[in-house]
C-alpha cells in the first residue's frame, strides 16, 4: 500500500452582486440624544458578518467610533429595504447604502456643529474618537455627544441620513448574451496538496497554500473568518458533499449528518493564506464580498491534485474513493504524474 | 401521547414490556425514533436497575452490564482493550448515552461496537430466560422484545484482538465498514479465529470463509492470503449514502489484511 | 497551523490606509451574544399556545393526485388545523417573480400533480410537532404513478415526461425565444479550425446541500392591529415578506417580518417557503404557529445547489493559447425554477473564466426534472462552471505540455480585456493571485510568468469585439417537436472532425456598446492604454480574417424545416444573413466616478413580451 | 394530556417543571425553562449543537428524554459566564472569532467546557475528540480548536475580569 502525493493548482474569478442589478438596499442611519448613532437595516446576518462590517462602514464613514454605532438588522416595520443577503451582494449593496446613509447623517452633523462652533461646515472634520474640530485648529472642537445634544435639544435637527444603493437592473440579448451582469470580481488562486491511498482510493488533504484577492479586506478577522471556513466547505464540496450519491438515481439520499460528510475537526488541513486587496471602484472603501468565492477554487484544484496523485481525472462531484479506485483499477493501477511543480 | 414507565428492576422492566412497548436504553435510538414520530407505540418502559451497569470477570469472560455506556466502558481499566472500539461510536456526548445494549440494536451502518463483541465470542443474556449467542440474536433482533441485561465475552490475551473501523470523516464518523477479529494462537498459528464485520450486511456478521482460511495459519502474508480471497464471497454489503456495495466489497481484503497485519495508515 | 499575511505591497497605490475603523480586525457586533447563547435566532421567541406545523409530502417522483383522504386526521389529538391547496389564496408563484423574471410555476400546496418525491401537498397544525406528525401519518394519498425523468438530458428528449406545466418543454423560456441561454463572441467554429489541438472534457456537479446549523423556519403570531408577525431565518426578509404578501393575497402592510440573526444560510435561506405556510397557519387558527423543518427536510426537501453538467471544447495552439472555448452546459433545476433561471444567465456571463479568449460560445440549459427544485448556494451559478473549467485547464496544459500555472497567465484577462459578454475587464488581478500562491507553494514559474501583471498588456486589440456568429437555434418548443437538434452552440464533434456548421448564421447587426444605452451602467471599465512593458503580452488570437467563414452559413437541410415553421411564426426573426461591421476597440467611456447611479431615475424592466427583445445597449434589431 | 412533572438543578438553580410524556430534555429547557441557549439542529443526535452537561457530563439534549433528568443537575452556556464575567473559553471565542453564525457555539462551549473540566491541558487532539460531535458549518474548526487551547492555557477556571468590550 502506499500513498501518492499530489498537487493541483487552481484559479478563479467572482462575479460580486446581484447578477443584471435591480436589486435595492437601504439603510437608515440616526443619532441617539447623546450622539452614539443607529443603523437601521433588514439586511441579514447569517454569521458572514453584516451587522459587523456595516458598522464599521457607518462608523467610518461618520467619522466616530465603532463603539458609538450600533446596526439593528431585520425588522420589516424599522429597516427599510434590502434585497437580502445573497450574490455576494450584501457588502456590496448594503455597504454603500450605509455610506450614504451615513453621509447624509454626518453632513447635518457637521451643520449642527459648524452652528456651535460658528463656523462653516466645510472648516470642520472628525477625528474619529468622537469629536469634530476645525481642520488644521484642534482646539477649536466639540464632541459629537454635544453636538447632538444641541442638534436635538437647541437647535431641532436629526442628526439622521437615509441611503439607498441600486443597480439599475439591465437586459440580456438573447442572441449573444451582451449583459452588464455584475459590479466587480473577486480573485483567488490555490496550490492544494493531498495524498491519495492507491488501494483504497481514500485522500488526504495536506496543505492549502491560496491567494485571495478581496478589493479591501474591510475587517481583517472576518474576512480570514470567511475565507478559511470556505476554502474548508471547498474541500467539503470536492470530496464528501453530496444529498443524491447516486446522481442522477434518487435512491440513498442521506438524511442526516452522519450519512451527509463533511471533513471533521480530525481533518483540518493547514491553510496558508495571502490576501490581496485591489479595491474595486464604486465598492464601498473597495471591498469586494469574500464569501463565496473562497470555496470556488478547491474544487478543482482538489480534482488535479488527485490527477498529479494517482494519474486519475474525476470529472464528476464529489471525488469519493470509489470513483478514485475504479479509475486506477481501469489504468491498471495508479499512475503517479510525478511532483513536477515544485513542494 | 407517549406514557414512560420506569422499574427498578430489569426483570420488572421485562414484564411490563408487553404488547408493542419498547424499552429504553441510553435513548439514542428511541429518542431519534420519537422526536421524528418514527416510534410506532406509545409506551416507553425503562430500568434503573444498578446491575444493568457492572461490569465483571469471572474466569475467563467478562460481563458488561447492557446499560454501561460507551463511556463506562472506556473508563474501565478491564475493558482497556475494548476502549478503542467504544472511542470509535459518536462524539463524547454519545458516548455518555450509548449504551452496550442499545448498540446491539443499531441498524446498518452503525453498530459497531457489537462487531467487536461479536468477534469475542459475545453472549446475550436476556431478563427472564437464559444466554444466547451474539450472532444468533443479532438475527432475530428486529423481533426481539425483551430487556437485555448484559452481554459476556471471551477475554482476549494480550495483542490477539484487533479492531478497525473505516471512517471517512475523522476523528468521528460512520462506517465504511468496522472489523474485529479476536486471534487466538496455539503454537504460533491462529487457532479459532473469529473475525466479525460491521457495515457490511444488515447486522455485524461474521466473516465465516474468512475464519475457516485462518484456522491454522501463520499470521503473515502469505497465511492469510486465502482468507483475504474469502472475504469477497463471505459478505454481501449493501448500498448505502456512504458507500456502494461494489466499493465495499472492492476495500474489504484490503482492511482485512490491514487489519490482520496490524499495518499503519498514514 | 495555519496562516495569513497581507500583501499590502500588491496594488499600494490603489488603496488609501488613513482610515480609522476600516481595515481594523474589530471584534464582531454579535461575538458577545454568539458566545453567551442569547443571540436571538428566530426559534428564541417564545409564545404560550404555540401550535406546530407539519407537512404531508409526497411519497411520489411524478405523480397525479387522484384523491386526498384526511382518514381522521383532523380528529386526532390536538389537531387544530388542516391546511389544503384551496386554502392558500394565491396558490402559485415563482420566486423571481419580485422581479419580474419568468412565470409563475409553483403552487405552495398541490393538490393535483406531485413533480418530486418530497412536495408539500397539505399542512397539519396541532398543539405539539408529535401530534402534528402523527396525523400526517394518517393521511392517505391515492396516486396515479406518472412516468419521471431525472436526467437532464433525458429530460430534452421530445418524449420526455412533462415535469412542469408552465414550461412544457422541460426548460425555461429565455426571452420568450430561447430553450436555452446563448453566449455568442467571435467565431469559435472557425477557430476551432485552425487549432492546432482540440480539448474536449465533461464535468458534472453534484447536489449539494447547503447545510446551515439552525434549519429552515418560520414562527408566525397574530399582532395587534390584524397584522401577522413573522420570526423568520430568511436571508433575504423582504424577499419572504413579498413572497408571503403575494401567495396569500395579503397587503404587505398587513405583515410585519424580523429575523436578521441567522444561523447559517450559503443560499439556503432564500425560498421563502416556511413564511407563507407559517402566517397563513396563524391566520387561520388565530394562535402562533410554528412552522420548522427538520433535518431530514432539509437535506431531502429543501432546495439544493443544483447538480450542474457541463462540456467544454477549446481550441489550442502549441504555445498554450487558446483560440476558442465552446461550452455546453445543463442546470438541472428539479421541478420548479426557483433561482435556476437565473444562475443560468449569471453563469453565461461568467464564461469562459478569467481568461481572454476571442472566441467563445456556449448553450446553457435550465432544465426541469422530476427532483427538489434546486436553488442558490454559495458560489450559486459559478461554482460549478468554475470546476469544470480548472479542470480543463489542467487538461489543456497537459495536451500542450505546459506548467498549468503558466498556462493560465498567458491566457489570463487583464486590466482593459473584452470579456465574451462585451463589458471591459477592470480592476483584475487574477495574475497576480496566482503569482503569489505559487509563490507561496515554491512552484515555480519562468521569470517572464512572474513579471505579468494585470496592470498591463491588457486592451487594445484584446479590447474588440470579433466579428461574431450568431444563430436561432433552439427556439422554444422545437425539440419537443422532435427537430433534431444538438444542444452543444456548434456542431464540431469528435467523429465528424470539423464539419460546417449545420445552422443558418446571422451576424450582430449593430455594433455592442453599453455606451449606447443611455443610462449608467455597472460593469464599466476604462479601457486602459497599453504600457510598453516586459515581456510582451501573448499575441491576441484574434482570427486572421474578419469575414465570416463561408462553409458556416450553409444551412442543413434536415434542421430546417422545423426551423423554418418556427421562424415563420416569430416576426422579430431576422430571416438571412447579413454581413455586420466588426466592433472596434471601444472608446473610453466616463468612469463610474464621473457617472455615479442615479437611482432616482426609472430603469428598464425586464425583457418585454412577447416580441423582439429589446437590446441591451439600446438598440433594438 | 399527559403531563409529567421533572424537577431537576438548572445551572444551579432548582427547576419544577410539568413535561409532556416523550419530551425531550431540548424542547424543555427552550420552552419549559425558557433557558434559549441549547439549539435545535437535527433531533437526531448527529449534530452536536444541543449540547448541554447532565451531571456534569456532555450529552445531547435532543436525545434526551427529560423526565429521567429528574433530581439530576443540567448545565448550558446560560450559566457559564459568572454573572457578567465571561468564563475563559467564552473571551476565547470571541478573542479567535471562533463564532461566525454562532448556531453551533453554545454546542461547541459545552462540549469545551466537558473537556476542560476533566482535562485541563488537553492535547489538540483531545480537543478535536471532545468536539467530534459537534458540527461547524461556518469556520472550518480551526479557530474553535485554537480557542480551547487558548482557554485551556490561560486556565479554564480563570474569568474575564469584564463583560468584554465592543473592541
Amino acid at each position: 500500500m502506499t500513498w501518492h502525493k499530489g498537487r493541483g493548482f487552481a484559479a478563479i474569478n467572482y462575479p460580486i452582486g446581484m447578477n443584471l442589478g435591480g436589486d435595492p438596499s437601504q439603510a437608515l442611519v440616526h443619532s441617539t440624544p447623546d450622539g452614539k448613532f443607529m443603523v437601521t437595516l433588514s439586511a441579514i446576518d447569517l454569521g458572514q458578518g453584516m451587522k459587523s462590517v456595516t458598522r464599521q462602514i457607518a462608523a467610518e464613514t461618520l467619522g466616530v467610533p465603532i463603539e458609538d454605532v450600533y446596526v439593528d438588522t431585520a425588522d420589516s416595520d424599522t429597516g427599510p429595504h434590502d434585497m437580502g443577503s445573497f450574490a455576494s451582494r450584501g457588502t456590496h449593496r448594503m455597504g454603500n447604502a450605509v455610506i450614504a446613509a451615513a453621509q447624509e447623517a454626518r453632513g447635518v452633523m457637521l451643520e449642527a456643529a459648524a452652528e456651535e462652533l460658528e463656523v462653516s461646515a466645510s472648516d470642520l472634520e472628525t477625528d474619529g474618537k468622537g469629536n469634530i474640530h476645525v481642520k488644521g485648529a484642534p482646539s477649536r472642537s466639540i464632541t459629537v455627544m454635544d453636538t447632538a445634544l444641541a442638534a436635538q435639544f437647541e437647535q431641532g435637527r436629526t442628526l439622521s441620513g437615509r441611503g439607498i444603493f441600486l443597480v439599475p437592473m439591465s437586459d440580456v440579448d438573447p442572441e449573444t448574451g451582451e449583459q452588464t451582469p455584475v459590479s466587480c470580481f473577486a480573485h483567488a488562486a490555490v496550490v492544494l496538496d493531498l495524498q491519495v491511498d492507491d488501494e483504497t482510493g481514500d485522500v488526504e488533504v495536506l496543505e492549502v497554500n491560496s491567494a485571495y484577492e478581496v478589493g479591501r479586506a474591510l475587517n481583517p478577522k472576518m474576512v480570514e473568518q470567511q475565507l478559511v471556513g470556505g476554502a474548508w466547505m471547498g474541500i467539503s464540496h470536492a470530496l464528501y458533499e453530496t444529498t443524491e450519491p447516486y446522481y442522477p438515481d434518487r435512491k440513498h439520499g442521506p438524511t442526516d449528518f452522519n450519512q451527509y460528510l463533511m471533513p471533521g475537526p480530525g481533518q483540518v488541513v493547514p491553510h496558508h493564506l495571502a490576501i490581496l486587496e485591489r479595491p474595486a471602484e464604486g465598492a464601498p472603501f473597495g471591498g469586494k464580498g469574500p464569501g463565496e468565492m473562497c470555496a470556488n477554487p478547491l474544487l478543482p484544484a482538489v480534482a488535479n491534485a488527485v490527477y498529479n496523485a494517482v494519474g486519475v481525472r474525476c470529472d464528476s462531484l464529489p471525488i469519493t474513493p470509489e470513483k478514485i479506485l475504479r479509475g486506477m483499477q481501469a489504468n491498471g493501477g495508479a499512475r503517479p504524474q510525478g511532483m513536477n511543480w515544485g513542494a | 401521547m407517549i406514557a414512560v414507565e420506569t422499574y427498578a428492576s430489569a426483570d420488572q422492566a421485562a414484564t411490563a414490556l408487553h404488547g408493542d412497548a419498547v424499552f429504553l436504553g441510553g435513548g439514542t435510538l428511541i429518542m431519534r425514533a420519537v422526536n421524528y414520530g418514527d416510534l410506532k407505540t406509545e409506551r416507553i418502559v425503562r430500568s434503573t436497575d444498578p446491575a444493568m451497569k457492572s461490569i465483571s470477570t469471572s474466569g475467563e469472560r467478562i460481563s458488561i452490564g447492557a446499560a454501561a455506556t460507551m463511556s463506562d466502558v472506556m473508563l474501565n481499566p478491564q475493558l482497556a482493550f475494548l476502549a478503542p472500539v467504544a472511542r470509535s461510536i459518536g462524539g463524547p456526548a454519545v458516548r455518555n448515552m450509548a449504551t452496550v445494549g442499545g448498540n446491539l440494536f443499531a441498524s446498518h451502518p452503525y453498530g459497531d461496537f457489537a462487531v467487536a463483541l461479536l468477534a469475542l465470542d459475545g453472549r446475550v443474556s436476556v431478563a427472564g430466560s437464559g444466554e444466547e449467542d451474539l450472532g444468533a440474536f443479532l438475527a432475530r433482533r428486529s423481533s426481539f422484545s425483551g430487556v437485555v441485561t448484559e452481554v459476556s465475552i471471551a477475554r482476549p490475551a494480550t495483542g490477539d484482538f484487533r479492531y478497525r473501523k473505516v471512517s471517512r470523516i475523522k476523528p468521528k464518523g460512520v462506517s465504511v465498514m468496522s472489523l474485529a477479529a479476536w486471534l487466538p494462537r496455539s503454537g504460533g498459528r491462529l487457532s479459532g479465529a473469529r473475525v466479525a464485520f460491521g457495515a457490511m450486511g444488515n447486522t455485524p456478521v461474521r466473516a465465516n470463509g474468512v475464519e475457516r482460511a485462518l484456522e491454522g495459519a501463520n499470521l503473515d502474508v502469505s497465511g492469510i492470503a486465502e482468507a483475504l480471497r474469502a472475504v469477497r464471497t463471505d459478505l454481501q454489503p449493501p448500498d448505502d449514502p456512504i458507500a456502494s456495495s461494489w466499493y465495499r466489497s472492492e476495500v474489504a481484503p484490503v482492511h482485512l489484511r490491514r487489519l490482520l497485519l496490524d499495518e499503519e495508515v498514514s | 497551523m495555519s496562516s495569513v499575511e497581507f500583501r499590502k505591497d500588491l496594488f499600494a497605490d490603489e488603496r488609501p490606509e488613513n482610515l480609522n475603523e476600516i481595515g481594523l480586525p474589530k471584534q464582531r457586533q454579535d461575538a458577545l451574544g454568539h458566545v453567551t447563547g442569547r443571540s436571538p435566532y428566530y426559534d428564541d421567541n417564545l409564545y404560550d399556545g404555540l401550535l406546530h406545523m407539519r407537512m404531508v409530502r409526497s411519497s411520489e417522483y411524478h405523480a397525479r393526485i387522484r384523491s386526498i383522504s384526511l382518514n381522521g386526521a383532523d380528529m386526532m389529538p390536538g389537531v387544530v388545523r388542516v391546511i389544503q391547496a384551496a386554502d392558500v389564496p394565491h396558490n402559485i408563484n415563482t420566486l423571481l417573480s419580485l422581479i419580474g423574471f419568468g412565470r409563475d410555476d409553483e403552487a405552495l400546496l398541490q393538490d393535483k400533480k406531485v413533480s418530486y418525491r418530497g412536495e408539500a401537498i397539505l399542512a397539519i397544525i396541532a398543539e405539539t410537532e408529535l401530534q402534528a406528525r402523527k396525523a400526517c401519518q394518517a393521511v392517505r394519498v391515492d396516486y396515479e404513478a406518472l412516468p419521471h425523468v431525472l436526467d437532464v438530458e433525458e429530460a430534452l428528449k421530445p418524449q420526455a415526461p412533462v415535469v412542469n406545466e408552465e414550461y412544457p418543454n422541460n426548460t425555461f423560456d429565455y426571452y420568450d425565444r430561447y430553450d436555452h441561454q446563448k453566449l455568442r463572441f467571435g467565431d469559435p467554429h472557425a477557430a476551432m479550425a485552425r487549432a492546432d489541438h482540440i480539448v474536449e472534457g465533461e464535468y458534472q456537479m453534484s447536489p449539494i446541500e447547503q447545510a446551515p446549523m439552525e434549519t429552515c423556519g418560520a414562527i408566525a403570531v397574530p399582532e395587534t392591529n390584524d397584522r401577522i408577525l413573522c420570526h423568520t431565518c430568511s436571508q433575504a426578509l423582504f424577499f419572504s415578506l413579498g413572497t408571503t404578501a403575494k401567495l396569500l393575497d395579503t397587503p404587505s402592510s398587513r405583515l410585519h417580518f424580523k429575523g436578521g440573526t441567522v444561523g447559517g444560510g450559503f443560499g439556503g435561506k432564500v425560498d421563502s417557503l416556511n413564511e407563507p405556510m407559517a402566517v397563513l397557519g396563524a391566520k387561520l387558527t388565530g394562535r402562533p404557529v410554528k412552522f420548522t423543518w427538520d433535518r431530514e427536510e432539509e437535506m431531502q426537501v429543501g432546495a439544493p445547489r443544483g447538480a450542474e453538467r457541463w462540456r467544454i471544447r477549446d481550441g489550442v495552439m502549441n504555445d498554450g493559447r487558446i483560440i476558442a472555448r465552446e461550452f455546453t452546459g445543463f442546470f438541472d433545476s428539479g421541478a420548479y425554477t426557483r433561482l435556476s433561471s437565473y444562475a443560468v444567465v449569471k453563469g453565461t456571463a461568467h464564461l469562459p473564466g478569467p481568461y481572454t479568449i476571442p472566441n467563445v460560445a456556449s448553450n446553457v440549459y435550465c432544465v426541469f426534472t422530476n427532483r427538489t427544485p434546486a436553488t442558490a448556494m454559495r458560489g450559486f451559478g459559478i461554482t460549478g462552471v468554475d470546476f469544470a473549467i480548472e479542470c480543463h485547464m489542467d487538461k489543456v496544459a497537459e495536451t500542450v505540455r505546459m506548467n498549468p500555472i503558466e498556462l493560465r497567465l498567458l491566457n489570463a484577462y487583464r486590466d482593459g480585456d473584452m470579456k465574451p459578454h462585451r463589458r471591459v475587464a477592470k480592476n483584475t488581478a487574477y495574475i497576480e493571485c496566482c503569482q503569489v500562491a505559487a509563490g507561496k507553494a515554491d512552484w515555480a514559474i519562468a521569470p517572464e510568468y512572474s513579471a505579468m501583471s494585470s496592470l498591463r498588456d491588457g486592451g487594445g486589440e484584446r479590447a474588440s469585439i470579433p466579428l461574431t456568429m450568431i444563430d436561432e437555434e433552439g427556439r422554444i418548443g422545437e425539440r419537443k417537436r422532435g427537430a433534431n437538434i444538438d444542444t452543444a452552440p456548434s456542431k464540431i464533434t469528435k467523429d465528424s472532425g470539423r464539419a460546417p456548421s449545420v445552422i443558418p448564421i446571422l451576424e450582430a447587426t449593430q455594433a455592442m456598446g453599453e455606451q449606447a444605452a443611455g443610462r449608467p451602467q455597472v460593469g464599466k471599465a476604462t479601457s486602459p492604454a497599453p504600457q510598453p512593458s516586459a515581456p510582451p503580452a501573448p499575441a491576441p488570437a484574434m482570427a486572421p480574417s474578419q469575414t465570416p467563414s463561408p462553409t458556416s452559413a450553409v444551412p442543413a437541410a434536415p434542421q430546417r424545416s422545423a426551423f423554418a415553421r418556427l421562424q415563420a411564426s416569430e416576426p422579430a426573426a431576422p430571416s438571412q444573413s447579413r454581413p455586420v461591421e466588426p466592433q472596434p476597440s471601444t472608446p473610453t467611456p466616463p468612469s463610474e466616478s464621473e457617472q455615479p447611479y442615479r437611482p432616482s431615475e426609472p430603469f428598464s424592466r425586464g425583457v418585454k413580451r412577447p416580441g423582439a427583445s429589446p437590446f441591451i445597449s439600446g438598440r433594438r434589431r | 394530556m399527559a403531563k409529567v412533572p421533572v424537577r431537576f438543578t438548572l445551572n444551579g438553580r432548582e427547576t419544577a417543571l410539568f413535561v409532556d410524556g416523550g419530551a425531550n430534555l431540548l424542547d424543555v429547557l427552550r420552552r419549559g425553562a425558557g433557558d434559549l441557549s441549547p439549539k435545535y439542529g437535527c433531533g437526531q443526535g448527529t449534530c452536536g449543537t444541543c449540547t448541554v452537561l447532565v451531571d456534569g457530563e456532555a450529552h445531547l439534549s435532543c436525545l434526551t428524554l427529560a423526565e429521567i433528568i429528574e433530581g439530576r443537575s443540567v448545565s448550558t452556556v446560560s450559566g457559564l459566564s459568572n454573572g457578567p464575567d465571561l468564563h475563559a473559553l467564552q473571551t476565547c471565542f470571541m478573542e479567535n472569532f471562533a463564532a461566525q453564525c454562532g448556531y453551533c457555539t453554545s454546542g461547541m462551549l459545552m462540549a469545551a467546557k466537558a473537556l476542560l473540566d476533566t482535562n485541563p491541558n488537553p492535547t489538540r487532539d483531545e480537543v478535536i475528540e471532545a468536539i467530534s460531535g459537534n458540527l461547524c458549518r461556518c469556520t472550518g474548526y480551526e479557530p474553535i480548536i485554537d480557542a480551547i487551547l487558548l482557554a485551556a492555557e490561560r486556565g479554564q477556571g480563570n474569568r474575564s475580569p469584564s463583560y468584554g468590550s465592543a473592541r
